[in-house]
């Protein structure tokens, strides 16, 4: 068993406590605002600009001016603002953002990210994936648990170029929740169907068991039959 | 439902502690949380390192804090306002330090620490007295000195409307300091003319976006609390 | 009288010259100045630096003009943007160059080259490829990478509301890299959806005093000047 | 014959182009604004954020959120703008300021000035005088020609702390106006009744007499009997 992309960023959304200010980066983690509970506060931040992001725009209901980072057509909640690059990276860099939700390649046993490199790719780019990866408070990584070829992504060390050295603290996969601390990568969660083992078997440095570590408390329309690549 | 609002400015100050660094927003009056000062005053902390561009009026808000002992270092760019004479008369005896900087390298500095920045080089004051044991570096021709960000502890700001959510907007000449120091401090408390429900402010006019904001008290202005007008540039 | 207005951007853009640095505003759609490029591109200036944050869409807009071969460098955080084939084409064939930055390294060299600072240290990149060959520093025990203000000889950006003075303002995520590029370049030219007479901006919602702009001119959005949506990041 | 403080503030409003963005120090520069010819647009700022500042506020009707770098009350004219301290000292760091005029102590052959440091201060303060100086594209100083002890304030050296090196571009005296210029300094202008050398006698370094150097050409409201202290 596994969980579905869906699943992961449910995970992810039930762990941002209310108040939080929070940066979803594109892929799995733009999911999570839709997950959030309804009743808790949680203000959504774009790079280009924006706190307090809601959802999507309904199509037709199009604000040419109001885009997100991913460049879709986005809507503001009541107490949203707007400011300039400076002001929104100043956000970022300054460590007043509490959460960034980021996808990544690989992630090391020390919390080292790799997001923003693909292997092969040949324009680079960054963005703002650097900036959020040095600058938020907590990072967290949101990625399938291992490659389409069913390698680790979690690894003693990363092979892609960094967007930031020891920057994670948290990792959500279809398999797993994995604390990333001083001691090591620490298992706090496996997926339904799975056990410690599973997962230690798809990743490649040690993994420490948490004393409460336990099989994920997810709905069961979170759950996958096999491993999402 | 997440709430940022507290009934009294004693509230808002109750943790400062001895030995804090406080960024103090306002330049005059505009601006100046002269509520928050009063019950700073009250609170009791000592030893304090004041951020502020000048050294207050008299003796009460900025001036009454430095008049009862409780202020052990200026950081301000012109404390030899008319109005300070709490802080000209301890200075001259020796009993407040003083670090005088640039109007505008001491509103970087705070920007700085906000922006997350390490430093940066200023133009400004290159080759003269403030820049004594500075470093310096040649750029592209000019020389600048290295000045590094400058955070606090706590901010206190005044601003004219606030939400629940800690999102601020200034009226006319309010924004002064105020919008890069509440970027600048672990903690950050403002006192506002009126708190209005989430929403009433347009997303355009919020100056300083609640993300910035930890505590926003709802006060009525009084005289008593501001600074004397004369207290020059 | 002061009248900073003008009839159309193809007088904007007149003075742009062969090997300029154009800072070139907007993220997405929302701020970018698409008919003063179309202007630049009937202009004819080549050899350009363009400052942007991805690379454009298509063969419009900036698109356009890479795709004419006018753009000698790209500088940019985010030049793989899906719609971007006109750059990605040239870059592979070594036609074009490229300098990468973080976007908010971007964004913040912008400003501090308006601000007159001779650079800043950051923390983003240090210790990953794109600090390589930069200075770096050690400030309080975290690593920081040496960044140079970047200077533009001319600035193009779309606001919402103008008036002859030059002042501007912004609608919703219109803001981004405009506010800081008006700042860094020495001559500005902004297209705007309406012309307001002077008094009928309110001074608490200009975002750029007039001061930054030299010239604005009231234009008709066309769609087709647009970059497309699906930029990506 | 020399002039009134008014006078040199006369002086420098004439030579104000239109469309040009301005500091005013306080003492005699405050008064510049007051002498703009009515159909002239400049724009005068102040330190603590505000671009197209107006008069003073009458009594009684002053805004007690809106005053100048020196604490007056003021006004805003149609067109103004409000912002904080960093973009306001953007302006003026960054050069889009086009004058400052300052009052000085002392300027120096070479353009140096020193006006934050009077003798016998002991309380220092330097407000925004050293950005100004360091920033503006064009330093114009206003002040009484020599000391009212009779000694010069244009010096082959200033003996008091500077301000900032080779910054004023003009210097506005009650004698005479004189620029400083890679070459020295340059007399254009003497005041009524004066001659050449007789600015000459009050001034330290030698100065040498533009092609079409000549009397101020001057209202007679703003001469005075005397030199202004």
């Amino acid at each position: 068993m596994s969980l579905t992309r869906e699943g992961i960023a449910y995970l992810v959304a039930c762990d941002l406590p209310e108040g939080s200010y929070v940066n979803l980066g594109i892929g799995i983690p733009t999911l999570v605002s839709g997950f959030v509970p309804r009743d808790r506060e949680v203000f959504f931040h774009s790079e280009n600009g924006i706190l307090g992001m809601g959802p999507l725009a309904e199509p037709g209901h199009e604000d040419p001016d109001l885009i997100n980072a991913g460049k879709q057509y986005v809507t503001l909640l009541p107490g949203a603002s707007v400011f300039d690059h400076p002001t929104s990276f100043s956000m970022i860099r300054g460590g007043h953002i509490n959460y960034a939700v980021l996808g990544a390649l690989e992630v090391a046993a020390n919390g080292d990210m790799a997001n923003w490199r693909t292997p092969g790719e040949k324009v680079p780019g960054v963005g703002g994936a650097m900036d959020l990866a040095f600058g938020v408070q907590s990072v967290l990584v949101t990625m399938t648990h291992v490659t389409n070829k069913g390698k680790p992504k979690i690894l003693n060390k990363c092979s892609l170029p960094l967007t930031a050295p020891r920057c994670v603290k948290r990792i959500y996969t279809d398999m797993a929740v994995v604390d990333v601390t001083l001691e090591g990568l620490i298992l706090r969660e496996f997926a339904p169907g799975l056990d410690p083992a599973a997962v230690q078997k798809h990743t490649e440095p040690p993994l420490r068991i948490a004393p409460d570590c336990r099989e994920m408390d997810i709905p069961a329309r979170f759950h996958a039959a096999q491993l999402t690549p | 439902m997440v709430n940022k609002t507290l009934a009294t400015c004693r509230e808002a100050v109750a943790n400062v502690f001895d030995g804090a660094t406080i960024l103090l927003g306002g330049f005059g009056d505009p601006g100046l949380p002269g509520q928050m000062l009063e019950a700073l005053r009250e609170q009791g902390a000592k030893d304090l390192t004041m951020v502020h561009n000048g050294s207050g009026g008299g003796t009460h808000a900025l001036g009454g804090l430095i008049h009862d002992g409780r202020v052990r270092k200026l950081i301000a760019s012109f404390p030899n306002n008319p109005g300070g004479t709490s802080f000209q008369e301890l200075y001259l005896k020796g009993q407040i330090e003083l670090e005088l900087v640039p109007q505008g390298t001491l509103a970087e500095r705070i920007r700085a620490a906000g922006a997350g920045l390490g430093g940066f080089f200023t133009p400004t004051a290159a080759g003269t007295e403030l820049a004594k044991g500075k470093e310096t570096r040649v750029i592209d021709g000019r020389e600048y000195v290295f000045e590094k960000p400058l955070h606090g502890d706590f901010a206190f700001v005044r601003a004219y409307r606030g939400d629940r959510l800690g999102n601020l907007s200034y009226r006319m000449a309010m924004r002064n300091f105020n919008v890069p120091m509440v970027t600048a401090a672990k903690f950050v408390a403002a006192e506002v003319d009126e708190l209005v429900p989430v929403g009433d402010l347009d997303p355009e006019d919020v100056h300083t976006p609640g993300i910035f904001v930890d505590r926003v008290v709802e006060v009525v202005r009084h005289p008593k609390y501001l600074e004397i007008t004369t207290e020059g540039r």
